[in-house]
C-alpha cells in the first residue's frame, strides 16, 4: 500500500506540473516509470523482482538510447563493449568445442529462467526462436543472422588449426558476452548472464564450426 | 491391407524429401489459419460475455448495465478501441480489463483486490475475459483511436514507451527486442512493429484471442503478463500500471488500425 | 441466423428437456466403439468397425492443411461422391489413437464432414468412407506440424 | 453444466451449412498434471444432429478431437425457419443440446 500511495504523489507532481507545461521532464518521466515498475512487478518463482529493480549498465545505457530513438555514441558504446569484453570467462580447460549434437538440442530449447521453469530445470540456449542454423530446421527465427555454413563461410576447415583461433575465440565469446562486440545487440549474454554453462557454451561453438555439423555440410 | 503399408511406406519417403522451400512454409501456414477462421471458439467466450454483463450478479446482485466503459454508462460499442483511457471517477488511466474490475467492485460489489490476485483463467478472471472478449467483439472493425487530451494519458503513454524500451531480466530482453523491427519471425510466427501502426488486425488490434495453442481465451492483459514472462522478467501485476501504460504506448501506437478482436491465434 | 440471446434461451428449456427423459430416444447411441477408438494402427481401427475390404479411391477426399501451425488444432475434413456411404472417418495414423472422429451417415445429409483433431507430430491423415455393404474407401494426405514459438 | 454450444445453420440453395462450436475440455488422457499424475481423458463421445426432431446424422468422437470442438455438415432440403438440434453427450456422462433455427 505505502509503494502505491508513493506512486500517486510521484504521479499527481508529474500532472501539476503537466498543468502548466506541456509534458513532465525526461527525468520525471524516468523516475515515474521506475516507481511504476518497483509498483507493478513482484517476485515470482525463480523470476526475482530484482531482475527489473537493479539493470547493470550495459541495460540501463542501451535501453535509455532505445527511447530517446538514437544509437549510443561511439564512447559510450566502446565503454560497454570493453566492460563487457573483461567479463568473458575462457574455457577453463582450453577446449572450446564440445560436440554439435548436444549443440544441435541446446540450440532448439527455448526453456529455461522464466517463473514457469524452476532452478534445475536445464536452460536452453533459445538459437532457432532467432536464427537459421541447420538447414534441416525449417521452424527458425530472423531477428538473428542466418548461422547455416557458419564455420565454412569463414574458411574454418579444422577448429584447433591456429589460423582458425581467432574465429574460435570469436564464437566463444559472442555466445558468452554478445555485448563485448555490439553494446546494444538484441542477442542475449549466455554466458555472462548464466543462461548457459561452459560446457553448454562449448556445445553451441562445436555446433557453429565443426565441419562434421550439419551447419557446415 | 498390402496397399495401405505400401502407402505408408510412400508417406515415409514424402516425409524424407528435402525440407519445404521456406515461400512454401509460410504459405501453407497462411493457409492453416484462413482454415480455423471460420468458426472461432471465441464466439463461445463472446456469448458468455453478453451474458454475465445482463446477469444479476455479486453480493450486490446487478448487472454490468450501468458501467462506463468511457463512452458513458451501459455504452459497450466503440469502447474498446478507444482504451486505455483516463477515467475520472477513479482519477486513473485504466484499460479495459482493469475497468472491469473497477465497474465489478462498484455496480456488483466484488471484491476487486481478491479478483486481481486470482490466476488467469479462474473464477471471476475467467469472466473477465469472457465480458472483455464480448466488449471488443462489439467494435469488431472499427479503428483504434485511443484518446490522448488529457495529462495522465500522455504521461502513461511515455511511461509505455519507456517499458517498451526497457531491457531487463536474464536475457537482457526489451519490448523492442522482438517488435521493434519491421519483417522479423521467432521461429515462424511473425512479429509486428509495434512503434508504430503495424496494420488491421495485428498487434494490439487482434486481442483478446483465442489462443489455439492451448484452447485458451486471453485478454490483453494475459498477453502482456506472458510476453513478460518469456522476456524472463518478474511478474506484472493484474491490472497494474506497467500493464496499462504499456497498453497506452501500443493502443496509441495502433492508431487508425482495425480491430478484429476477439481473433484466433496460433 | 439466429441471435446470440435465443440460443441462450433456448438452452434453458432445453436443459428441463434432457432432464426429462425420453424426449428424444434416438439419442441412446449404438454402444460406444471402444475398439475402434483405442486402435493403434489405421488396419486395426477398420477391423473394428467391420468392413472386409479396403482400396484407395479418388471418389474419397481428405482436406486438411500441408503445414499446421500447431498441433492442438488441425482442420480436417472427409468427404465423398460414392453413394450408399454409411460412415465416414477421420484417422490420423501416428496419434496415440489413431481413429478420431466416425460420422453415421444418412440420406439427408451431404456426405461432407469437417471437425477439427489434435496432433501430436506430423503423420498422414485418412478419411475413409465405408459403404452399406461393408467396403472401405480412403483417401489420405500428409499434414506437417510445425514446432511453436519460443518453447516456453 | 456445460456451457451453450454456437450453432450456426445457413441455408444456400436446397441445403443448409451447419457450423457448430461446442465448449469441452477434451483432455486428451495423455497429458501429465505437475505431479506427472496422468489428467484422465474428458471427451465428447456421442454427438446428435436433428433437422426438424429427425435425426440426420450422429457421430462417436475419441479424445483425439480438438478442445472447443467444430463440427461441419449439411443438411439436404433444409430451407429458412427450419430446426437443426445438436445433442452431445461425453464420457462422464454430461450432456448438452441446443437448437438454432436455420437463416
Amino acid at each position: 500500500m505505502k509503494t502505491k500511495h508513493k506512486i500517486l504523489s510521484v504521479l499527481s507532481v508529474g500532472l501539476l506540473v503537466a498543468g502548466c507545461a506541456s509534458l513532465p521532464s525526461v527525468s520525471e518521466l524516468n523516475s515515474l516509470t521506475d516507481a511504476i515498475v518497483k509498483a507493478s512487478f513482484r517476485s515470482e518463482g525463480i523470476a526475482h523482482v530484482d531482475r527489473v529493480l537493479s539493470p547493470d549498465e550495459t541495460n540501463r545505457a542501451c535501453s535509455e538510447a532505445d527511447v530517446s530513438g538514437k544509437p549510443l555514441d561511439e564512447k559510450t558504446a566502446q565503454a560497454i563493449e570493453a566492460m563487457n569484453l573483461k567479463s568473458i570467462r575462457w574455457p577453463a580447460n582450453g577446449q572450446f568445442l564440445g560436440d554439435w549434437k548436444e549443440g544441435e538440442k541446446i540450440a532448439q530449447s527455448g526453456r529455461g529462467l522464466t517463473w514457469t521453469d524452476t532452478a534445475n530445470s536445464p536452460n536452453g540456449g533459445n538459437c532457432y526462436n532467432c536464427h537459421q542454423i541447420d538447414a534441416k530446421e525449417i521452424s527458425y527465427g530472423t531477428i538473428g543472422p542466418s548461422l547455416h555454413n557458419y564455420g565454412k563461410l569463414r574458411g574454418v576447415t579444422d577448429p584447433k588449426s591456429e589460423a582458425a583461433k581467432p574465429i574460435v575465440e570469436y564464437t566463444w565469446g559472442k555466445i558468452w558476452n554478445s555485448k563485448a562486440y555490439n553494446a546494444c545487440s538484441n542477442m542475449p549474454r549466455a554466458g555472462h548472464m548464466g543462461i548457459l554453462n561452459e560446457e553448454q557454451v562449448r556445445h553451441i561453438v562445436a555446433l557453429l564450426l565443426d565441419p562434421q555439423s550439419p551447419v557446415n555440410k | 491391407m498390402k496397399l495401405l503399408t505400401a502407402l505408408a511406406a510412400l508417406g515415409g519417403c514424402l516425409l524424407a524429401l528435402p525440407a519445404l522451400a521456406q515461400k512454401t512454409t509460410s504459405q501453407g501456414i497462411d493457409e492453416y489459419r484462413a482454415m480455423l477462421q471460420d468458426g472461432n471458439p471465441a464466439e463461445l467466450f463472446e456469448a458468455k460475455g453478453e451474458d454475465l454483463w445482463k446477469q444479476k450478479r455479486g453480493p450486490k446482485n446487478a448487472t454490468l448495465e450501468k458501467c462506463d466503459l468511457g463512452k458513458g454508462p451501459g455504452v459497450v460499442k466503440g469502447a474498446f478501441v478507444e482504451l486505455p483511457r483516463f477515467f475520472a471517477d477513479t482519477q486513473k488511466v485504466q484499460d479495459l480489463e482493469s475497468r472491469l474490475l473497477t465497474c465489478m467492485a462498484s455496480l456488483q460489489g466484488f471484491n476487486a483486490d481478491e479478483i486481481a490476485k486470482t490466476p488467469f483463467g479462474k473464477g471471476e478472471q475467467s469472466n473477465i475475459t469472457a465480458l472483455a472478449t464480448w466488449i471488443s467483439a462489439e467494435s469488431k472493425d472499427m479503428r483504434f483511436n485511443l484518446p490522448q487530451s488529457h495529462p495522465s494519458e500522455k504521461v502513461f503513454y511515455e511511461v509505455g514507451k519507456r517499458l517498451f524500451f526497457q531491457r531487463a531480466g536474464s536475457h537482457d530482453f526489451s519490448c523492442a527486442s522482438c517488435h521493434g523491427e519491421e519483417g522479423k519471425r521467432i521461429r515462424l510466427q511473425d512479429l509486428p512493429l509495434l512503434t508504430k501502426n503495424p496494420g488491421d488486425g495485428v498487434g494490439f488490434a487482434a486481442w483478446p484471442a483465442y489462443r489455439v495453442s492451448n484452447g485458451q481465451m486471453w485478454g490483453m492483459q494475459q498477453r502482456l503478463n506472458d510476453c513478460y514472462r518469456q522476456q524472463r522478467f518478474p511478474y506484472p501485476g493484474f491490472a497494474s500500471d506497467a500493464t496499462i501504460a504499456l497498453g497506452v504506448f501500443l493502443g496509441v501506437n495502433a492508431k487508425g488500425a482495425a480491430s478484429v478482436a476477439p481473433a484466433i491465434k496460433r | 441466423m439466429q441471435t446470440r440471446r435465443e440460443t441462450l434461451k433456448h438452452s434453458a428449456v432445453v436443459a428441463g428437456l434432457l432432464a426429462s427423459t425420453g424426449l428424444f430416444p434416438q439419442f441412446a447411441h449404438a454402444a460406444f466403439n471402444k475398439a475402434a477408438f483405442d486402435a493403434k494402427t489405421v488396419q486395426d481401427a477398420l477391423k473394428a468397425m467391420g468392413p472386409a475390404t479396403l482400396a484407395e479411391s479418388k471418389d474419397v477426399t481428405i482436406t486438411g492443411p500441408d503445414i499446421a501451425e500447431n498441433g492442438a488444432v488441425v482442420p480436417l475434413g472427409a468427404n465423398t461422391t460414392l453413394p450408399n456411404v454409411k460412415q465416414l472417418l477421420i484417422l490420423v495414423e501416428k496419434n496415440p489413437s489413431v481413429l478420431v472422429a466416425m460420422f453415421n451417415m444418412s440420406d439427408s445429409i451431404d456426405t461432407a464432414v469437417s471437425t477439427r483433431a489434435k496432433m501430436g507430430q506430423s503423420s498422414d491423415v485418412y478419411a475413409v468412407a465405408i459403404t452399406a455393404d461393408g467396403k472401405a474407401f480412403f483417401a489420405k494426405k500428409e499434414v506437417k506440424v510445425t514446432l511453436g514459438g519460443c518453447g516456453g | 453444466m456445460a456451457d451453450p454450444m454456437r450453432i450456426r445453420a445457413q441455408a444456400s440453395g436446397d441445403k443448409a451449412t451447419v457450423r457448430v462450436l461446442m465448449s469441452h475440455e477434451m483432455e486428451s488422457g495423455q497429458r501429465k498434471d505437475a505431479n506427472g499424475k496422468i489428467i484422465p481423458a474428458w471427451f465428447i463421445q456421442e454427438v446428435t444432429a436433428l433437422h426438424n426432431e429427425k435425426i440426420v446424422m450422429t457421430a462417436e468422437w475419441g479424445p483425439a478431437v480438438a478442445k472447443n470442438p467444430f463440427l461441419q455438415f449439411s443438411v439436404k432440403a433444409a430451407k429458412a425457419g427450419d430446426k437443426i438440434t445438436l445433442l452431445w453427450k461425453d464420457n462422464r456422462g454430461d450432456t448438452r443440446k441446443d437448437e438454432a433455427t436455420v437463416t
